[in-house]
């Protein structure tokens, strides 16, 4: 039996290598997506933006958002790093660049991404990209499970933490019923400086190109969110490189729901494939026990044949013996009974 | 039956039962804060850092270490190795505790848990790796559950029904390795969403395969693990069949371990050279990948062969021991550790001491469970109307 | 079967999973009754 | 169960040792404390055997000035360490010329490690002699070396203390006889023959200029006159390079250039190898005041970047080899370059008084207009045989003589006094805007700057600078009149009125360097109704 044991061990590992071959099979196939078109976005020129957080108040405002206790005209706060948090879809940062004269002020929120990784993990789809632009959250699906947090690279989503019975996901939604009602989000119509423009968003790329074209040692060569993953709407030019203003260049051009689509086509390949394999197993090892079966019985009848043979032969010599006895015994009788007449006779 | 049944009138207050009263209790009142206070009171999670030890340990880990019952039912039934059918009931009704477990630990670490079915009735995100688990982990339950009953209705006595699950068994097991299958690798296909939040060493397209093999080694490992601490424990509650057919498990999966924790040791290798992070491997976080990966599948992998080899039933079952520790350490680690290894480390997570001690009261509800099921169903033993073939 | 224009990968994807998660339903099923086909000669499964 | 005892302890090290590698690993990786490198401007790394090859030990770091003071206090001068030749200093540590790698190394180990030993033995404080003591890996000195400009200030200084002879320090060299000489009326600046690297006998500029200054220097300091510095940071530190004396006014260098010239379009030689006709039309040529813009650049180098020759000589009008392929109209044209009259113009562009207004006009896009008469103003009389040197510089004379530069803008009167700014004002008050106080101020600002006075050719060209992108007139339209209240994306340069007004005052203020007007509430004070 040991051989069993040493099979067992075979094919546990062959299993597993086995199912290996269907995890990256292929991912999206040769399909290539452009997205909505005529969809929304903004431009977002950080050389113009002077960190005057118009845009967070009126984002507050038009959100009803609970008024944070230091007023929004107090710019002290830029001196640190802030992040999008529950009570606000948007924050401005400063960066102090060694070598300019001006700090360069940065607006952070949602970047509505072409292929939303948020969109792409949630598992009872509470987030959509909209043909009009924004990516939207719904809150009356939402599980809570904050796999969308874990998914933005950006890292935007905020969760509400603090609530027991109704937490939600809280994100900027470019406004989206203004965005409906065919108006500008609020931060884009509050901003001063014109430092965020709203439109279609093949206008606002041609925007920054003429921009750049214009003005060539004013602005870097690259319009921010155009390819990074996948494309986004909310796109952005800048004096300095990127890094530098905290926004990372190492996203990659891929899609979100790219990123996972290899694993997820593997899913019907194994749910094909697997019971027909293990069903074969099993058949495998039912016959294999009943072929052991049959041998143990052919082997007992190999060996009662034998034995019965052996049987039958002795039999045969017993009986023969036997017959043989009974015949010089009766030839015995005869001779006693024959000397007994003569014996009588005499 | 063994005859050494219940012995006299138990005395409740050994000193297991007060330790494990004492942590249900604190857990109790914590699961109160929880549910009244919202997460934030309980736990350490903030907005850059959304999943902690609930999900890390209780789910990653939850879910690996329970894929004992699909190993040993896959390896009785499926490949038909009668010597080991003593451990399949020890390690279903293992797995079915993990998986109920994980279930209940889910719905702490969820916001809306009476939201948890909503992904099937309300509306199905199927592109998500997350609705594959949910399935996979709900439909899993029903199978472990149906593959665990026919001993609690031993106990119960509804023979017919029993008769009807147990031609079931064959259709379960299947199902169960395929389910199995899917979930434990879309575990890890779950991190493959965020390339830029975990860091390139525990990085990789083969995420998936890596998560599917090591549950297998987790798997084997726990059977071990869990028979060596049953034997310590449960010897009473054993029948004969049960005693001497333990060895040969430990000897049998400690094999299977070695060789599966060999290949996955490989695939580990080639994830790292496919990424070409060779370099990485210098850094602090590389050293701590090689402890990882040497540590704690190179080294398991050679202790269960030695062990094998010299019949060396202790080794054996110590070194189950560590890759048990092992999982641990790597579920974390991809979880937790290695996860936004990029941020400062003021922004970076630490467990709560609440959300340690919930996850230690939910391991503790398992193991009381775990004990009271065992020592009144017929999980050790056959019972003795149904000596048939269940 | 209607063509539905899709303009993101998103949208493909929850269309054609969503119908990949119906198929595998019924793949199980579909294998499930083709084995008790296969295996209904052998008079009563006798599985240890 | 001994085995089991053994492999605790087993699993115990090994816990504890991941434990350590984890915690130090992570927290311990901050660098070794690096002490605080210290600048100096006679740090001087000793490569140069890389020349022959792989270096096997890190450079060594020597500071020159501290060697020289440090000899000088025991009464040694340069020949304790350079050699001479022809009575002059030669640059390079104890040899003439690097011969080959073991030569080189022979020499700096024989001479230094000797010479530390000798100071060590005489218990003075002394350098190092083992190996790594000097071939160290860590770099403890950054240089704070600047070049050393020799700009027309310091040679009129050197012009006059050689009583205008200029053959000390003038040559060129003759290939043939294979000997230096002085060529009257052809000096030139060092650089247009002694480049960076030495190619067989020329060598490089840095040899050149040591050679020749610091012997110089030294010679007249023997001689007890005042003189040149001789250390490295006396020329090349950037403080030191602040102290020297500058002249002003600058006296004009007498080297015969022409007060005025004529520049061509295209080099009679061109025409003569094209075989044109007499007067085939080209762009007319551009009458330049010479003598005036040698005072707008430090070096004659500035224009004159690879040799006094006419430009067209290497630029042509498709580009040569010895031009590097650059045409004649590229090298005046061309943007972003120092060289080119129209680089030089836009960068003069970017000072704080311009920047202001040009700034925001962006790039320079070439528009066919009138803007090319400004240079381009000399027409050519018919004249057969082209014109000797000093008529055509005599006709650009003339040509510059009737220009009429414009150093102001509209009358006082003429220019409205305060302009509200108020169609806007939802949360802030109106904006009174000081407008004229602001243009006089900016008037003053160029007010004799001779490059804006030729080019702002009409009195209403200042006022362009806000009033941009339409016709100059007295009286410019209103702002609202082109910027509508939102951003027309139809015409994506064109902020919307709000994003106008901030962009240009702001921008303006920004790019002038002016830090006056900070908070929103300093240029319009707050409205009180709808507070936020």
């Amino acid at each position: 039996m040991s051989i069993s044991r040493r099979k067992f061990l075979g094919w546990i590992g062959a299993a597993g290598v086995g199912s290996t071959l269907g995890k990256s099979a292929f991912a999206g196939g040769g399909k290539h997506f452009e997205g909505h078109p005529d969809s929304f976005g903004v431009l977002h020129d950080t050389t113009l933006c002077v960190g005057c957080r118009s845009c967070e108040a009126a984002c507050a405002k038009e959100n009803a958002l609970p008024v944070p206790d230091k007023p929004f005209t107090d710019l002290s706060v830029l001196q640190e790093k802030r992040r999008t948090s529950p009570t606000a879809y948007t924050v401005v940062n400063k960066f102090d660049i060694p070598g300019r004269k001006t700090p360069v002020f940065v607006k952070k929120q949602c970047n509505h991404c072409l292929e939303p990784a948020c969109a792409s993990v949630c598992f009872v789809r509470a987030f959509e990209k909209t043909a009009q632009g924004p990516v939207i959250y719904d809150e009356s699906v939402c599980v809570g499970c904050r796999y969308c947090m874990v998914a933005c690279p950006f890292e935007i989503p905020t969760y509400e933490y603090d609530k027991a019975l109704e937490p939600r996901v809280m994100k900027c939604t470019m406004c989206h019923p203004r965005v409906m009602r065919g108006e500008v989000p609020a931060c884009v119509e509050a901003c001063p400086k014109e430092a965020l423009i709203f439109g279609k968003r093949e206008d606002l790329i041609n925007i920054a190109r003429d921009r750049i074209r214009k003005y060539p040692e004013r602005y870097v060569d690259h319009i921010y969110g155009e390819n990074e993953m996948g494309g986004t709407s909310w796109l952005y030019l800048s004096a300095v490189p990127f890094h530098e203003i905290g926004m990372r260049e190492d996203l990659g051009v891929t899609p979100a729901p790219e990123l996972t689509s290899g694993a997820l086509s593997a899913v019907p390949v194994v749910v094909g494939l697997w019971p027909v394999f293990l069903m074969g197993l099993f058949a495998i090892s039912k016959r294999k026990e009943a072929v052991s079966r049959e041998e143990m019985e052919a082997r007992v009848q190999s060996v009662s044949a034998l034995a019965e043979a052996k049987l039958a032969a002795a039999m045969e010599t017993a009986q023969k013996e036997k017959t043989a006895a009974v015949a010089k015994e009766v030839q015995k009788a005869l001779e006693s009974a024959a000397q007994s007449r003569t014996k009588e006779e005499i | 039956m063994s005859d050494n049944a219940a012995m006299g009138a138990k005395t409740w207050l050994t000193p297991f039962n007060v330790v494990t009263g004492a942590i249900i209790i604190i857990g109790l009142v914590l699961s109160v804060l929880r549910f009244t206070m919202g997460l934030g009171a309980v736990t350490n999670l903030t907005d850059d850092n959304a999943w902690g030890l609930w999900i890390g340990f209780d789910l990653l880990v939850g879910v690996a270490l329970a894929a004992g019952g699909y190993v040993t039912s896959a390896a009785v039934y499926l490949l038909g190795m009668k010597k080991f059918h003593s451990a399949v009931r020890p390690a279903v009704l293992t797995g079915f505790l993990g998986y109920a477990l994980v279930v209940f630990a889910l719905s702490y670490d969820v916001g809306r848990p009476w939201r948890l079915p909503y992904p099937f009735i309300m509306q199905q995100g199927t592109t998500s790796l997350l609705f594959e688990v949910a399935g996979c982990v709900a439909l899993y339950l029903t199978v472990l559950f149906l593959e665990f009953v026919p001993a609690a209705m031993e106990w119960l006595g509804l023979k017919k029904l029993r008769k009807l699950i147990v031609r079931l068994t064959l259709a379960l097991t299947v199902l169960g390795v395929v389910l199995s299958t899917l979930h434990q690798s879309s575990l890890g296909a779950i991190f493959l969403i965020a390339p830029s939040k975990l860091h390139p060493l525990w990085y990789s397209s083969y995420l998936p395969v890596f998560f599917f093999i090591s549950s297998i080694a987790a798997g084997l490992s726990m059977v071990i693990f869990e028979s060596s601490l049953s034997h310590r424990y449960f010897a009473d509650k054993m029948d004969e069949a049960h005693l001497r057919e333990n060895e040969g498990v430990t000897l049998g999966f400690g094999k299977a371990a070695s060789m599966v924790l060999a290949g996955y040791f490989i695939i580990k290798v080639m994830g790292v050279a496919g990424g070409d992070h060779w370099g990485l491997l210098g850094t602090p976080y590389g050293l701590w990948f090689l402890v990882e990966l040497l540590g704690f599948v190179a080294l398991p992998s050679l202790l269960y062969a030695v062990g094998v080899r010299n019949k060396d039933l202790t080794l054996i079952r110590w070194t189950a021991g560590w890759t048990v520790l092992g999982i641990v350490v790597n579920r974390l680690n991809i979880s937790l550790v290695a996860f936004n290894w990029q941020l400062p480390s003021s922004q970076r997570y630490f467990p709560h001491w609440m959300e340690i001690a919930t996850s230690v009261f939910i391991v503790t509800v398992g193991i009381v469970v775990f004990r009271f099921i065992v020592t009144r169903m017929p999980i050790f033993y056959e019972h003795p109307e149904y000596k048939d073939i269940h | 079967m209607m063509e539905t224009i899709f303009y993101t990968y998103q949208d493909f994807y929850t269309h054609t999973k969503g119908v990949l998660y119906l198929l595998m339903f019924a793949a199980l099923f579909a294998i499930a009754l083709l084995w008790r086909f296969l295996s209904g000669r052998d008079d009563e499964e006798t599985i240890e | 169960m001994d085995k089991g005892k053994y492999l605790i302890r087993l699993a115990c090290i090994f816990i504890v040792s991941v434990v350590l590698i984890y915690g130090s690993s992570l927290y311990g990786s901050g660098r070794m404390a690096k002490d605080e490198s210290r600048t100096r401007a006679d740090f001087i790394n000793i490569d140069g055997m890389a020349s022959f090859g792989e270096l096997e030990k890190p450079p060594v770091a020597f500071l020159h000035d501290a060697h020289t003071t440090a000899l000088a206090k025991k009464n040694k001068d340069c020949s304790a360490c350079h050699l001479t030749e022809k009575d002059r200093v030669m640059p390079k540590f104890k040899r003439i010329q690097d011969a080959d790698r073991v030569s080189v190394m022979n020499v700096y180990h024989k001479e230094c490690i000797a010479c530390h030993g000798e100071m060590k033995v005489a218990g003075e404080k002394s350098g190092p002699v083992e190996c790594d003591a000097c071939h160290r890996a860590d770099v403890r000195y950054t240089s704070s070396r600047q070049p050393m400009g020799f700009d027309l200030s310091l040679h009129s200084r050197h012009a006059e203390a050689q009583e205008k002879k200029c053959e000390q320090c003038h040559h060129e060299y003759d290939e043939k006889a294979k000997k230096l000489f002085y060529a009257k009326g052809k000096e030139g600046t060092c650089r247009y023959c002694h480049q960076d690297q030495t190619i067989d006998n020329r060598i490089s500029m840095r040899l050149a200029s040591h050679i020749a200054c610091i012997n110089c220097h030294s010679k007249t300091l023997a001689q007890k006159l005042d003189s040149g510095p001789v250390t490295c940071a006396g020329c090349h530190d950037p403080a030191a390079q602040g102290k020297i004396k500058k002249v002003s006014p600058i006296p004009r260098m007498e080297r015969k250039q022409p007060d005025t010239a004529l520049i061509r379009t295209v080099s009679e030689k061109d025409k003569a190898d094209a075989g044109e006709k007499a007067q085939q039309n080209r762009m007319d040529r551009v009458p330049f005041d010479h003598q005036a813009h040698e005072k707008y650049n430090d070096t004659c180098r500035a224009c004159h970047h690879a040799g006094l020759q006419p430009c067209s000589e290497c630029h042509s009008l498709t580009g040569k080899k010895e031009g590097k392929n650059v045409s004649l109209e590229k090298a005046m044209h061309q943007v972003g370059t120092d060289e080119s009259c129209l680089g030089c113009h836009e960068a003069k562009q970017k000072a704080p008084e311009c920047a202001g207004c040009h700034a925001p006009m962006g790039a320079a896009v070439w528009k066919e207009d009138e803007s090319c008469r400004k240079c381009h103003a000399t027409r050519m009389p018919d004249a057969q045989a082209p014109l000797r040197p000093e008529h055509e510089n005599a006709l650009a004379a003339e040509t510059l003589k009737n220009r009429k530069p414009l150093t102001g803008t509209y009358p006082e009167k003429d220019i409205p006094e305060k302009v509200v700014i108020g169609h806007l004002s939802k949360e802030y008050e109106p904006v009174d805007f000081p407008h004229r106080k602001i243009v006089n101020a900016i008037a003053a600002k160029i007010k004799d700057n001779k490059l804006a006075a030729y080019f702002h050719h009409e009195e209403g060209t200042l006022c362009q600078g806000c009033h941009h992108n339409s016709p100059v007139s007295k009286k410019p339209p209103q702002c609202g009149s082109c910027h509508g209240r939102v951003f027309d994306k139809t015409n994506p340069l064109k902020p919307g009125i709000t994003g106008a007004y901030h962009q240009q005052c702001m921008g303006c203020h920004q790019e002038m360097g002016i830090q006056k007007p900070v908070g929103c509430t300093e240029c319009h004070k707050e409205k009180k109704i709808n507070k936020m």
